[in-house]
């Protein structure tokens, strides 16, 4: 079934009787080409591409609870392509494309919405390393302006410019950098992958991978045994449980990040704003919420909810960015997995086990790069050689120390990027 | 309509406004009971459909009364009428309407709802792509919200706040006033919570007995023991909003929502810190889903009673009730006695029989409502089928009651649910340390909660390690509570379960239809609960409908999760003294005071402020101020502060082997009175930090680091001490603050100390060397050391003597033709020397990029030694520390720029490297950088194309040495 | 030849010389004080019970245990942290650092007494630690945070404590007490009024 | 949440810095090869449940702890001095 505004017209007039199911919940099979562990955003979006891209098919997304029910739901929405290191840059910048044709290619209204995105600047330090994001933007063909403070003061008129404890000198402005209803995404992916033939498989937990002679046979489910030729790990927020199955041990240590969003307001934020002194970014959905959010709550944890301290100083940070929020209530406040890595940047790679492979450590940026990821995993998969634009994601390059991507510039400590 | 006689609030009048009209109310009145009062109920429009809404429930539950309430910046929005007091003054209005709630010309959506159905938005709005951001998402975006903001900054004041208690009580109806009762006698620290303004909870609003005098009295009695009680706090208007671990609770007390404005914060956000908790939070009542259900007027039969018997006010002159418990009969028995009409009572339940003079049909159904902006009459459907119309005001509905099990479903616990009374209830243990009772835990007699609350409160302290011993309980109602389902009528039209988010019965059955069957998928399609409510009012019977639907019972649907907090907080109050300069602590050196004097302009360095640049008359620019003040230092003396440098004191027998192991290079070889310039790595083989080193005694050296740095090195310096190598004997103290240290850099520094300095031989002080002094007096210390490439000291005198020293020096240098120096300054003479700061060990950097691999001694181990040998850590296509000047027709290099091969395309596949500092040389008269550049130091010489696309820059720079001034470092030494 | 002036951290920072600086929001005071000399004491390795004798003999006060104060009004031990003492007072004597790390912080803080009736509602807006009379005693001392400060707090009497930040913040702590005083103050007030 | 810090008492984390797992206790020789840096620098088992991590009471008296604890419940089980527990 096609969906358009006629065809809401048309159901609107019949009692909307006629909508189907938007995905079907069949029985998993005995034997699959490529299955894929984990139904969130990027395995649904994986499982897409290859049915779409590689003409692919008998393939099995196996989600151990419902699909999408991973960080895809419970993320602050930000869609972006603004990174500065080499890997990173052409990665998102691939992944901001596909997200840019994304509703005509899902026939889905994900409500990608590109309000543009502002990152903050506080000192002349800061100017400068925004200066060098900037310009690596440019360069990799993505946009990027550098606003002044009188540019800053155009765009967003209610930050606190007069007596700040941190004033805004300008921002790296991304005209093309927003937001998109997150669900959406995650549903509009299973529906694409569902019509062409890939089967979502609900309530279906991996209990063990298995593996003959250093190559992937196949998985052993809560649903029964699986056979596979191929198998992608992509379960943020279970990956080190996930691959211990396989024997590996992964560079991650799982963390909290908190998200929140406030009661409905009439609209009063355009851009996505970011604070560059206190963790601190908001953006407002289309129900009028105000979505923010801000740092991890520092310490390992599968809790998916966080501390009060992180959410003081959250809100204080906003506070003392755009005092106007401040009768503004917060509604709900959840927390997300984080598999954070040494230098902050995801591993999209084949395994040592052969036909295994593996999509993880996306730390935060997991929700903007769900079109690439999937798209670069589903490659790696299908061709067993990775895309271009994901070829620095490697496993190996914390022991060799080549092509490491520390963008915060923080060191090995998982929870500081 | 207000009952004379009636009610438990006085008879005081207050004035207050709602949408521009005045109105009379009584203290104690919420300005939903007041306006009910005035016969005003359309208070609000809904979210999607725009239906005119009145108030549903009488507490913070409340879904539809949503008002703003003040005015200008101190505007508050989407406060609920119903816990609004009202107060002399009072201005409040309604929203989400225009350009009235009475005639709000969005309504017009509810005409479209056929096409407004559950996710209709994810399936068109695609065409054309340009349009979702231009046209529909503006409209969807103007349509949706709710209140508005001020768009001012909040001027009001909030605080935060930390309590710590053995048992913290939340809720003070009849179980929390017992366990508080109970545990106070018991002697344990008590903190007792209510979100009203009153405590008592249902007390306040039934006709129920306890100890043979009304409740409210009981409750009263109790209030006045606890009020006396030491170890009792009593918090009103104190909603507790989240429950985390370790017994941590966030609660938020209103503390100026009921008066006019005054010196009082607006509200707290208490951290409260409890041994035990008992969640005694009562009880949300359950609408009904029939056809308009939603109409002003119609409302649950609990708030009709709070309105009548706390607040003395009639829902209307002649009420229906609808329900499936004896609460149906309650609310009857009531409104009757207060002289309401009840033209009948409908009971769900077959064998209903009338409680008092009124009609019941038994078995059946209210099926639809009718009326102009509320409810004028209703549809009862008999059990056999039978329809028959009332005229009403109002209609009381009740479908049963839910426990109000959310904190105790804050970390991640999943209610169960009981068949009894067909509601989830907390499982023990699902919060530590918490027990739920009463109401909250499915309890819903009167005896039943004064029994839980005290056993919960011996509980409690029994697990405290106290006494404790069981009152006899007062006598109170006991009567079995007997329920028979009732969740949605079948039906017609649309019937509402999520009122403000209009999400009705039809759209959960066409989210299952859509395949949405996982609770989850259906809330985040349909959206409902996710309304400011959190489905507090419709979740459970969203999950009857959904089970209905999917052919599951409901504790197999199972429940969405329950997330702080449980009523909204404002951002303002978790968020308390983050505005304006109170978002960090603010730094200031001892010559802070006079640099501002001075007229520098001070900057922002961590938490420090260091003054930019000292603008002499006629400067007007920064640059001239510069330019001045570095020819001053490189010909004559200037004088800075450089106190913000992290000074840290080690002591102790293996303080040199402590060093040799944090820094790369050796410092147990460093001789007493000499410093050393030390490179500290992070174990992954990056540069962490780096400064001078000095030696102060055989077991005694001072360290520097930078000031950004200076948390984090005293941290590094902790962990390895304690946690790698606890076997050397060395101690730390941080003397950052106890120091005042002042760079005196320039050809006449040596001048300038002479005069200053008790006995200063020249000689003594060689470049790099260490020592005690004497300042006018004061025992000091000096190093011999140069960030400018100048012959430099720094001066260091004990803090209380750095604003007369700084003075001091100033005078001097400026009889020398010096004087002051900023940061401005200061940058451009270390670029000019090569010198690194953070924008070149940004974290990314090795000895290796900056040119400093020959520090990292092979004579021995040190942190970061190891993974600094990685083969990609040393790869000679690394990008390395290189200097760059201009060489073609463009004079500009800037910090952010990035290189390119000359005659490449300025695009990422030809990335070669960036410029980290840029500055103008007034030294050598030109623009100098420092970048890194891959393979840099092979490419001196070499002329590359500069890109900075974000300022329209293309210049040609030639690769060189990044030291650009005196190479030989004659000056600095000699 | 000109002196040095010494000036108090408020002093510093104000670029006044007004004295000691003193806030009141009744019924509550904040005001700096001069304690004397300050002087950490970091025992090395196995010298802790070295140290104490020494400082017993040479002050008349054993090291403190963790969270306490030893001493009299001339001279106090104050519990600073792990492994190390503060000794308030009185100059150290040479003996000492036979056993310690010895280090001057007589200039390294701002040390302010906070006193009124009930002012322990005031450090409760401050500070995460249980600072209520029968918890925390006369003696009992803290290190811990003040807002977003690393501190000390310890209570001197009945209705007062002393309070130390680093000097730099000595404008921030009284910033933030202020804020807090009045909180108390006007809550007092309306409760007073009924 | 709270830790007791073995030195001030239990106190509220917001007085902590987090680093990461314990395993950073066991500093591997430098000559003991390239994965056992890689474990030891990288590498995590970041088990969901039982834990044993590094805190810094930086808020409080400097001490480094160590801090066995569940990182699905949150719950604290032990608290030793990272100096004891690596004595």
């Amino acid at each position: 079934m096609r969906f358009s505004g006629l065809r809401v017209l048309k159901e609107g007039l019949t009692g909307n009787k006629g909508w189907r199911p938007h995905w079907r919940d069949p029985e998993p099979k005995s034997d699959y080409d490529i299955v894929i562990i984990g139904g969130g955003g990027h395995g649904l979006s994986t499982a897409y591409y290859l049915a779409r891209e590689h003409g692919l098919t008998n393939v099995a997304v196996l989600e151990k609870g419902y699909i999408g029910g991973g960080n895809v739901g419970r993320n602050t929405t930000i869609v972006r392509a603004n990174y500065f290191l080499e890997g990173n840059s052409q990665f998102y910048s691939h992944s901001l494309k596909l997200w840019e044709g994304l509703e005509e290619d899902l026939n889905y209204n994900v409500m990608h919405s590109q309000r543009g995105l502002i990152n903050l600047f506080h000192s002349d330090g800061q100017r400068d390393a925004f200066a060098r994001r900037g310009n690596m933007m440019n360069s990799q063909g993505d946009d990027a302006i550098l606003l002044d403070r009188e540019g800053v003061r155009k765009e967003l008129p209610y930050l606190d410019f007069d007596n700040p404890r941190f004033p805004v000198y300008g921002g790296l402005f991304h005209p093309r950098g927003g937001t998109a209803r997150h669900d959406a995404v995650a549903w509009g992916y299973a529906r694409g992958a569902d019509q062409r033939g890939v089967d979502l498989i609900q309530n279906c937990e991996v209990t063990g991978i298995d593996i003959e002679n250093g190559k992937v046979r196949g998985v052993q489910t809560t649903r029964g045994a699986i056979r596979a030729k191929k198998v992608g790990i992509v379960v943020a927020g279970r990956s080190g449980q996930v691959a211990a199955m396989a024997g590996m041990r992964l560079p991650i240590e799982s963390h909290i990040l908190q998200a929140f969003v406030t009661e409905g307001l009439k609209p009063c934020i355009h851009h996505v704003v970011s604070f560059g002194m206190g963790h601190f970014y908001m953006s407002q959905s289309d129900k009028g919420g105000l979505v923010f959010g801000g740092d991890l709550d520092f310490y390992a944890s599968y809790a998916q909810r966080g501390n009060l301290p992180m959410k003081e100083h959250v809100m204080e940070a906003g506070m003392a960015l755009m005092p106007m929020i401040g009768k503004a209530k917060v509604l709900r406040s959840w927390g997300g997995i984080m598999d954070m890595t040494p230098d902050g940047s995801p591993i999209i790679d084949k395994t040592g086990i052969d036909g295994l492979y593996i999509d993880c450590g996306w730390c935060y940026g997991g929700f903007k790069a769900v079109p690439g990821s999937g798209h670069c995993f589903a490659h790696l998969i299908a061709q067993d050689r990775p895309h271009a634009a994901a070829e620095k994601y490697r496993l190996d390059r914390f022991r060799t120390g080549y092509g490491l991507m520390d963008e915060e510039g923080t060191g090995p400590q998982h929870n500081l990027h | 309509m207000r009952i004379p006689g009636k009610g438990l609030i006085d008879e005081t009048q207050v004035s207050f406004r709602f949408d521009g009209h005045a109105y009379e109310g009584r203290a104690g009145d919420t300005l939903a009971s007041a306006l009910l009062a005035n016969d005003v109920r359309l208070m609000a429009r809904s979210f999607k459909y725009h239906r005119p809404r009145g108030p549903l429930t009488a507490g913070s539950e409340e879904p539809n009364a949503l008002v703003t309430v003040g005015e200008g910046a101190r505007r508050d929005p989407n406060v609920r009428a119903t816990v609004q007091e009202v107060y002399d003054g009072l201005v409040a209005r309604s929203q989400n309407a225009f350009p009235s709630t009475s005639f709000d010309v969005m309504a017009v959506n509810d005409l479209l709802s056929p096409f407004l159905s559950a996710g209709f938005y994810y399936k068109t709005f695609m065409w054309p792509r340009a349009f979702w951001e231009k046209l529909y998402e503006p409209v969807i975006r103007r349509a949706a919200g709710l209140g508005a903001l001020s768009g001012e900054p909040d001027p009001d004041q909030y605080e935060k706040a930390f309590a710590f208690c053995d048992l913290l009580v939340i809720g003070a109806g009849p179980t929390g006033l017992m366990a508080a009762l109970t545990a106070a006698r018991g002697g344990a620290d008590v903190i007792l919570c209510d979100e009203d303004n009153r405590m008592g909870g249902r007390l306040l609003a039934e006709n129920e007995e306890i100890g043979g005098m009304p409740g409210h009295v009981w409750a009263e009695e109790v209030l006045d023991e606890l009020r006396d009680m030491e170890n009792v706090r009593l918090m009103t208007r104190t909603t507790v909003t989240g429950a985390y671990d370790q017994g941590t609770y966030g609660a938020l007390e209103r503390v100026r929502h009921h008066r006019p404005r005054g010196p009082l914060p607006k509200s707290c956000f208490w951290r409260i810190v409890a041994k035990r908790a008992v969640l005694a939070a009562g009880a949300l009542e359950r609408p009904v889903a029939f056809r308009n259900n939603d109409r002003p007027g119609v409302m649950t039969a609990g708030a009709t009673r709070a309105y009548l018997n706390r607040w003395g006010v009639a829902a209307g002159k002649s009420v229906v009730v609808f329900g499936n418990t004896d609460d149906t009969h309650r609310t009857a028995r009531d409104l009757i006695a207060a002289g309401v009409h009840v033209p009948v009572v409908v009971d769900n339940r077959h064998d209903a029989e009338p409680q008092g003079d009124y009609r019941v049909i038994a078995g059946g159904h209210v099926v639809n409502s009718s009326g102009r902006r509320g409810v004028e009459a209703v549809e009862v459907a008999h059990a056999n089928g039978r329809r028959e119309s009332f005229a009403c005001e109002s209609l009381a509905m009740s479908g049963g009651w839910n426990p109000s099990v959310h904190l105790a479903c804050h970390m991640n616990g999943r209610p169960v649910w009981n068949d009894a009374i067909q509601a989830f209830v907390p499982k023990p243990g699902m919060i530590p340390g918490m027990t739920a009772a009463g109401a909250a835990n499915g309890t819903f007699s009167t005896h039943g909660c004064l029994e839980d609350g005290q056993q919960a409160a011996l509980d409690a302290l029994s697990d405290l390690g106290r006494k404790a011993e069981a009152d006899t309980l007062p006598p109170a109602g006991d009567a079995p509570y007997r329920i028979r389902p009732l969740w949605a009528v079948p039906g017609r039209g649309r019937a509402w379960l999520d009122f403000q988010n209009d999400v009705t019965v039809k759209d959960v059955k066409l989210a299952a239809q859509e395949n949405f069957r996982s609770v989850e998928h259906m809330k985040r399609y349909t959206t409902q609960g996710m309304a400011t409510d959190q489905g507090k009012n419709s979740n459970v019977a969203a999950l009857a409908v959904l089970a209905d639907a999917t052919g599951r019972a409901i504790e197999e649907t199972g429940t969405t999760t329950f997330r702080p907090p449980y009523t909204p907080v404002p951002i303002a109050a978790m968020g308390a003294g983050g505005g304006g300069i109170g978002f960090a602590p603010q730094r200031f050196t001892t010559s802070d005071a006079a640099a501002r004097q001075s007229g520098a302009p001070m900057i922002e360095a961590g938490l420090w402020y260091r003054p930019s640049y000292f603008p002499k008359p006629g400067e007007t620019t920064w640059r001239q101020s510069c330019d001045r003040e570095v020819r001053m230092v490189r010909d004559a003396v200037g004088i800075c502060d450089v106190s913000t440098l992290g000074k840290i004191d080690i002591q102790g027998p293996d303080a040199g082997a402590f060093l040799d192991f944090v820094y790369t290079n050796m410092f147990s070889t460093l001789k007493v009175g000499r410093t050393r310039y030390g490179l500290m790595l992070r174990e992954d083989g990056h540069v962490m930090d780096d400064g001078t080193t000095a030696r102060l005694g055989a077991h005694h050296y001072l360290m520097t680091t930078t000031t950004a740095a200076a948390g984090n090195v005293m941290k590094h310096l902790d962990f390895v001490s304690q946690a790698l190598r606890p076997d050397l004997d060395v101690r730390f103290t941080s003397v950052t603050e106890q120091w005042a240290q002042f760079a005196v850099a320039g050809p006449k520094s040596r001048e300038l100390l002479q005069g200053l300095l008790d006995a200063f031989t020249p000689e003594d002080w060689p470049f790099m060397a260490c020592g005690d002094i004497s300042v006018m007096g004061v025992k000091g210390r000096l190093f011999r050391i140069s960030f400018s490439g100048e012959h430099a000291y720094e001066i260091a005198v004990p803090s209380r003597y750095g604003d007369s020293l700084y003075r001091e020096l100033i005078a001097r240098a400026e009889t020398l033709g010096g004087g002051a120096y900023g940061m401005e300054a200061l940058n451009v003479m270390r670029i000019e020397k090569g010198f690194i700061t953070h924008a070149e060990i940004h974290g990314r950097t090795t000895a290796f990029d900056i040119g400093m691999e020959r520090m990292v001694s092979d004579k021995k181990d040190c942190i970061g030694k190891t993974m600094s040998e990685r083969p990609g850590l040393m790869d000679p296509m690394r990008e390395q520390l290189v200097g760059l000047k201009p060489v073609g027709a463009v004079k500009q290099l800037t910090a952010g720029a990035h290189l390119y091969n000359a005659g490449e395309e300025p695009v990422r596949e030809n990335d070669q490297g960036y410029i980290t500092s840029n500055c103008y040389s007034p030294t050598l008269d030109t623009v100098l950088a420092l970048g890194f550049l891959k393979n840099g130091r092979a490419r001196h010489g070499e002329k590359i194309r500069m890109v900075d696309s974000l300022r329209g820059l293309d210049a040609l720079c030639e690769v060189c040495d990044p030291v650009f001034l005196d190479p030989k470092g004659e000056k600095m030494r000699g | 030849m000109a002196e040095l002036k010494a000036k108090t951290p408020y002093e510093t920072v104000t670029g006044g010389a007004s004295g000691p600086e003193r806030m009141e929001v009744t019924p509550f005071v904040a005001v700096e004080v001069d304690p004397g000399a300050l002087t950490s004491l970091a025992p090395y390795k196995g010298q802790a019970k070295a140290l104490s004798t020494a400082l017993e003999a040479a002050h008349g006060m054993g090291l403190p245990k963790p969270n306490r104060m030893t001493g009299k009004q001339s001279a106090q031990a104050l519990w600073f942290g792990r492994d190390m003492a503060l000794l308030i007072g009185p100059a150290p004597d040479a003996s000492l650092a036979a056993h310690a790390a010895v280090t001057d912080q007589s200039d390294a803080w701002s040390v302010v007494e906070l006193s009124g009736p009930g002012v322990d509602e005031v450090l409760a807006r401050l500070v995460p630690v249980d600072l209520r009379g029968h918890v925390f005693k006369r003696g009992h001392t803290a290190r811990t945070l003040v807002g977003h400060m690393s501190a000390s707090v310890t209570r001197t009497g009945a209705d007062s404590f002393r309070i130390m930040v680093f000097r730099s913040m000595v404008k921030t702590l009284f910033r933030e007490l202020h804020h807090a005083m009045i909180g108390v103050s006007a809550r007092r007030e309306a409760a007073g009024a009924g | 949440m709270r830790i007791t810090c073995p030195i001030c008492g239990e106190r509220d984390i917001r007085e902590f810095t987090y680093q990461g797992a314990a395993v950073a206790l066991d500093r591997p020789d430098p000559e003991a090869g390239d994965e056992a840096w890689d474990h030891y620098v990288h590498l995590r088992e970041n088990p969901a449940g039982r834990t044993r991590d590094l805190w810094y009471h930086s808020g409080g008296c400097s001490a480094w702890v160590v801090v066995t604890r569940d990182t699905v419940t949150h719950e604290v089980f032990d608290t030793e001095l990272a100096e004891e527990a690596k004595a």
